[in-house]
């Protein structure tokens, strides 16, 4: 089957890791991931105040296209992407203000007709018909967590692994809807679901550092470092991620947080979708483990990869 | 230094800026400080979480706007979810951030970011920090 | 200038206490208004507000307490469904829904009261004289005994 | 379409008052004019003005003219009817007319007060004045409905609320049934270490008063028992009980205690709050009332089949029956105290501080049983998971309280006090410990309260940290708390062996279900509602059920026994009333006109209403309802008439307003 599937900018950049892994796994899962055509950066922050509208018509226009597209689900995996769509929809849903604004810049699009070529305007109101979901949702909720464990291959053996949130996927409870903001389980029980044993640690639901890495780097690191330091602490040997960016603070700055803290030696930082992947028999090399800073082969290689099921 | 405290209509249209732009009532703050005590940023800022919308309420504008806790939120949404009072600080400070001298520096801008570390980072933590903290 | 007839209905304890507390503070307002004592706003039987129309009102208004307030418990919650639901009905009798109006008054809010009532005389005044449909009012709403 | 008047009616004789009040009405309201033009009015047999209607001749003139003129109805056109009805009411019973032919017109708040245009405002009184006589001239005599009074209470909780209450009603001279649901009376408070502000131990000074109770010979003990279900009025409730079974004999058990030595079945002990063991045989603590064992069916390894029953075979007292059914006990009383209690919020609501993950991180009912000499301890502190001395304890106030946004959005009043108690109390025991207290404001209002919080400042060293605690963790041994110094403005970590909650009080645990079966209103947080928050503080909406205690809102225990005693003083109140007194306002039914249809039934907040299942028609309780009448206005039938109330009254109000 297919399923609409928002990559964002950065999946298609830096970190192509997780578009690759999340494709390979859920071909395993026979669902084809579908782009929507012509899909734009959603803007990676949701705007806060009242009145910059504009910022919702990038996220709204890609939502619409969806719905022009027949779909009625997308799922993303960026914790920034997820956060944006999520709360740009519930926004048009929720407030007649704003779907009025917003669907008064996006109306006079230009469509263009794949067969005939023909450049009309005049999109229908977009109201929110879609719906926006991470794909730890989806697969918990629509694959189901008994379908995956049919379809496993291989065994990680109850490898102890450490399910960080991070901030976008949980916050604000009352826009995300994705957990409990501070006893969530989501994340442990996917982990547990592809054989994993989801190590529990205080930090899975605190900030990495965010983009303050960049205009701060030493905040960030010891933000990054707490919470590595905190998975490590509590038994973990990997630590898994939804979001490119919490990667980026946790993985390729890995070598400064380790000259920064001599305490700290190390941990292994892993793409939800590369353990999934793993799990259902994905090929190491379409793991995309070569952008890892952190050497995360022996993940894949500690626990031997018996044949559970041939 | 006594700090004179304002009243009338200047201190009140900048209240309610604020309150207009983040759709926050900043009155409902009872100043509790969980936004501080929770706040990855904390140990960083000039101000805390609480004393910015304590500024707030007393109408001290200057004060708020030169604050550099403006440009150390990271919007992890930590605050919001523990508030006591449903009161979204981020929101706040995003509103406080938007007020700001539209003709000022960036706080934090493209050119700071050197060739060899924009090949380096991810897409979002450009497209996110400018539009936090760029104009 | 056209003086609509405004009947209004208030609740003993919240309402018909806020017009009394608007006396006592000399809250002058449109005379308009003629009030009727009951004991709770859940008292008001639709008929008595169509015999109320009928009878040359231009606009009619209920008072209750506010919401978990209410003396008898509950009654206002149920004139507060009984009033959506007449609302319809009053726009198929050809009456706009806008001339009855429901609001909650408490015994401490003399000044709503007051600009309440001058208010809602405007208002009626802006739509001027109720003109019934008296083939779709039925002829006689009310038996007499 | 004329006047609609009933034959009964025709003749009345209307008199017409209209008061000038000084200058207030007639200022505004040419009060000569109204009377003058009521005098032709249908039904009016004479009508005048006077300067002070209130005053003695006023109401002289009032009373003579009712005489005089044979009047079966008067209007007085004056102030509110809040301000004088009872006053002319009074003054029609001394001229031998029923009091609920009065007819008040206001015209002073509702017209010459708020008015300024003279001929509006005379214009306007006359359609009042004109509205009342069409209503007085339909009024029917009335008399209040009268009716005995069980001179009996029952009281629901056997916490020191219950216990207060019980002990002042049976001190005035009446029988009390006293219903616990637990094995023992004595509730939250024989739970408690020692009490603020003086450190009385909680056991010390309620155990006295358990054994007072347990005597009193007007008071019927009925431990282990809960309320199935309560009908009738005020003065005369059914009740019925349910009798659980204890399987052991009260009488005959001697507390020798073998029972227990046998019992291979260990379960969390409640009393201490699950921080130790008992057995499903059990006394819940040593100075229990009634003093006998109680065996926990459902922990016990099997009754039906007996699976284990060696605490049978050890009982020399033959006291244990394990074929005790459950039974039902039907009582009637004519009063019911409410005194329910509460229970803490549970810590899984607030994830942050890992009160369910972490044995360490304690709830305040949890650390009083730490404290408590009777404790799992032998009041020694010591922390739950390793039995270690802390050496460092950091409490946190607010706890799920004053948090509009998630929790509770009210105070829960007694934390600031307990937990200033419980720095003290480890400050005392363990002298090199550092307590630390995150609070947002410290409420101490109550007499020496903020003496004995100062108390715990200065003497004690209690480290007050003005903010409120954002997360709690563990990293190996030791607790981690992040919270912030608002008064430095400084983010603060504490390392800390032991926290304890200060949890937001809420209400009793399955409470719920029971205040349904009384039919007794709440607020929205399930707190009992008091019928006026100033004037009627311990009285229920609900007439005969009255409120003690903290079912009714968080409050500390003097203000409990002085609630107790309040209920108990108005239950006195309404016992020492020969008979019941009820306002004939009411809603009867037409029986010939209605069909049974029971709309009304639901209507009626009081359950007044019940469909006679022979007659096919609604048959009401005169003394339950209350005259709200949102029965007659859904009525289809119109057989639902409200007294002196009538639709054909309201109707003839409206034509006499409205019709020029």
């Amino acid at each position: 089957m297919k399923l609409h599937y928002y990559p964002g900018c950065t999946l298609k950049q830096k970190t192509t890791a997780l578009d690759i892994s999340t494709r390979e796994a859920m071909r395993r899962l026979d669902i084809e991931l579908v782009e929507p055509e012509g899909w734009t950066c959603c803007g990676a922050e949701y705007p806060l105040t009242e009145e910059k509208i504009v910022g919702l018509a990038a996220p709204i226009r890609t939502l619409r296209q969806v719905r022009e597209e027949g779909g009625d689900v997308v799922v993303t995996t960026c914790s920034f992407c997820y956060s944006v769509l999520k709360r740009a929809n519930k926004a048009i849903q929720d407030d007649p203000l704003k779907r009025k604004r917003v669907n008064a810049y996006l109306r006079d699009d230009i469509q263009i007709d794949p067969l005939t070529k023909e450049r009309t305007t005049g999109f229908a109101d977009y109201n929110g018909e879609v719906k926006v979901l991470h794909l730890l949702e989806y697969l918990r909720d629509t694959v189901g967590y008994p379908r995956i464990r049919e379809r496993i291959t291989r065994d990680f053996r109850g490898l102890p692994v450490a399910a960080y949130y991070g901030c976008r996927l949980l916050r604000p409870q009352k826009e995300m809807a994705f957990d409990e903001p501070d006893s969530p389980h989501i994340f442990e029980d996917f982990l547990e679901a592809v054989g994993c044993a989801a190590v529990d640690y205080p930090f899975k639901q605190e900030c990495c550092g965010s983009y303050l890495s960049v205009s701060l780097p030493d905040a960030a690191t010891e933000a990054s470092y707490r919470v590595l330091r905190s998975a490590k602490m509590s038994g973990a040997k990997a630590i898994t991620v939804t979001c490119p960016l919490c990667f980026y603070n946790l993985d390729h700055r890995q070598e400064v947080i380790k000259a920064a803290y001599l305490d700290f030696s190390g941990l292994p930082v892993l793409f939800f979708s590369q353990i999934l992947a793993w799990a259902l028999g994905v090929d190491k090399k379409l793991l995309g483990l070569g952008e890892h800073t952190v050497p995360a082969d022996s993940v894949f290689s500690e626990t031997p990869a018996t044949e559970v099921r041939s | 230094m006594r700090v004179k405290l304002k009243a009338g209509r200047d201190k009140r249209k900048f209240i309610e800026r604020i309150e207009e732009l983040s759709g926050e009532n900043v009155f409902a703050c009872y100043q509790c400080g969980r936004c501080s005590a929770g706040c990855p940023m904390a140990s960083e800022m000039d101000l805390l979480p609480n004393q910015i919308i304590r500024l707030v309420q007393m109408g001290l504008e200057e004060e708020v706007l030169r604050s550099k806790t403006l440009f150390l939120c990271a919007s992890c949404f930590t605050c919001e979810s523990r508030c006591p009072k449903g009161i979204d600080m981020a929101r706040v400070m995003e509103a406080v951030r938007h007020i700001l001298d539209p003709k000022g520096k960036d706080a934090f801008g493209p050119g700071e970011i050197s060739p060899e570390l924009a090949k380096e980072l991810p897409q979002q933590v450009m497209v996110s920090i400018f539009r936090k903290f760029a104009k | 200038m056209f003086e609509p007839q405004i009947m209004c209905f208030l609740c003993k304890w919240c309402t018909s206490s806020a017009a009394d507390a608007a006396g006592t503070s000399r809250l002058h307002h449109t005379p308009n208004n003629i009030n009727m004592r009951v004991m709770c706003s859940s008292r008001v039987d639709p008929q008595h507000i169509l015999y109320a129309f009928k009878e040359g009102a231009d606009g009619v208004f209920l008072g209750g307490c506010h919401p978990g307030d209410c003396h008898y418990v509950e009654g206002n919650y149920k004139t507060l469904r009984r009033i959506t639901l007449f609302k319809l009905m009053l726009r198929d009798l050809g009456i706009d829904p806008k001339r009855l109006r429901l609001e909650w008054i408490s015994a401490a809010e003399g000044k709503k009261y007051a600009e309440t009532m001058t208010e809602f005389t405007e208002q009626i005044r802006a739509l001027g004289p109720l003109h019934l449909n008296e083939k779709a009012l039925v002829q006689e709403v009310v038996k007499d005994e | 379409m004329t006047a609609p008047l009933s034959a009964k009616n025709k003749e009345k004789r209307i008199g017409l008052f209209v008061c000038h009040c000084g200058v207030n009405i007639s200022s505004v309201v040419d009060v000569e004019k109204v009377a003058q033009v009521l005098k032709d009015y249908p039904g009016v047999t004479i009508s005048t003005d006077y300067v002070y209607m209130c005053s003695d001749p006023g109401q002289q003139m009032i009373i003579d003219t009712i005489k005089e003129k044979h009047l079966d109805g008067i209007i007085i056109a004056a102030c509110s009817p809040t301000l004088h009805e009872k006053t002319f009411q009074e003054a029609a019973r001394l001229a031998g007319l029923n009091p609920y032919q009065i007819e008040i017109a206001n015209i002073r708040e509702g017209d010459s007060w708020v008015h300024t245009d003279k001929e509006k405002a005379t214009k306007k009184a006359i359609k009042i004045v004109k509205s009342h006589v069409a209503k007085a001239r339909q009024n029917e005599n009335l008399d209040p409905i009268k009716v005995d009074v069980n001179r009996r209470a029952l009281v629901i909780g056997g916490g020191v609320s219950g216990l207060q209450a019980a002990m002042d009603i049976a001190d005035h001279g009446y029988e009390v049934l006293l219903v616990e649901k637990n094995p023992s009376i004595g509730g939250k408070m024989i739970q408690l270490s020692e009490t603020f502000p003086t450190l009385d131990c909680s056991q010390c000074i309620l155990t006295p008063k358990m054994v007072e109770v347990s005597r009193h010979p007007r008071i019927k003990l009925l431990t282990y028992h809960e309320v199935e279900s309560v009908s009738g009025f005020v003065g005369n409730f059914k009740v019925r009980i349910k009798k659980k079974p204890r399987y052991v004999d009260e009488k005959l058990c001697n507390l020798c205690g073998e029972c227990e030595k046998v019992c291979p079945q260990v379960v969390p002990d409640e009393f201490n709050q699950g921080l130790s063991f008992r057995k499903a045989i059990y006394m819940p603590f040593p100075q229990a009332i009634p003093g006998t064992f109680t065996l926990d069916a459902e922990h016990c390894l099997g009754l039906n089949p007996v699976r284990c029953g060696k605490c049978k075979d050890v009982c020399d007292k033959k006291a244990i029956d394990y074929d005790m059914k459950e039974t039902i006990v039907e009582e009637e009383v004519g009063a019911i105290v409410v005194a329910t209690g509460f229970d803490l919020y549970t810590m899984q609501a607030l994830g942050e501080y890992g009160g369910e993950k972490y044995l360490d991180v304690v709830n305040g009912l949890e650390f009083e049983r730490i404290l408590s000499a009777s404790g799992p301890t032998g009041g020694e502190v010591r922390r739950p998971s390793d039995g270690k001395v802390p050496k460092s304890i950091v409490f946190v106030q607010c706890s799920g309280s004053r948090d509009t946004e998630k929790h509770m959005p009210y105070c829960s009043k007694i934390c600031c006090m307990y937990t200033a108690k419980h720095a003290m109390m480890y400050r005392h025991k363990v002298p090199d410990g550092q307590a630390t207290v995150f609070y947002i404001d410290v409420r101490a209002g109550g007499k020496s309260f903020d003496e004995f919080y100062m108390r715990t400042v200065e003497e004690d060293k209690v480290l007050y940290i003005r903010g409120k605690v954002s997360k709690i963790f563990k990293e190996g041994d030791k607790l981690i708390v992040w919270g912030v110094d608002t008064l430095t403005g400084k983010k603060v970590e504490v390392e800390a062996d032991m926290v304890v909650l200060a949890m937001a009080m809420v209400k009793a645990d399955g409470v719920q279900d029971l205040l349904k079966k009384l039919k007794i209103a709440t607020d929205i947080h399930g707190f009992l509602a008091e019928a006026h928050p100033k004037l009627r503080p311990v009285e229920s909406l609900n007439a005969g059920f009255f409120l003690a205690g903290c079912a009714h809102g968080p409050k500390d225990i003097p203000e409990t026994v002085a609630q107790a005693s309040a209920a108990a003083a108005k239950v006195g109140d309404l016992f020492a009333q020969k008979e019941l007194i009820h306002e004939p306002t009411v809603v009867p039914v037409n029986d010939e006109l209605c069909s049974g249809c029971g709309i009304c039934i639901t209507m009626c907040p009081y359950s007044a209403r019940t469909l006679d299942p022979d007659r096919g028609v609604v048959v009401v309780n005169e003394i339950l309802c209350e005259g709200c009448g949102a029965c007659a206005a859904a009525c289809p039938s119109g057989a639902a008439q409200q007294r002196n109330q009538t639709d054909n009254q309201i109707f003839s109000m409206l034509r006499a307003m409205l019709r020029e």
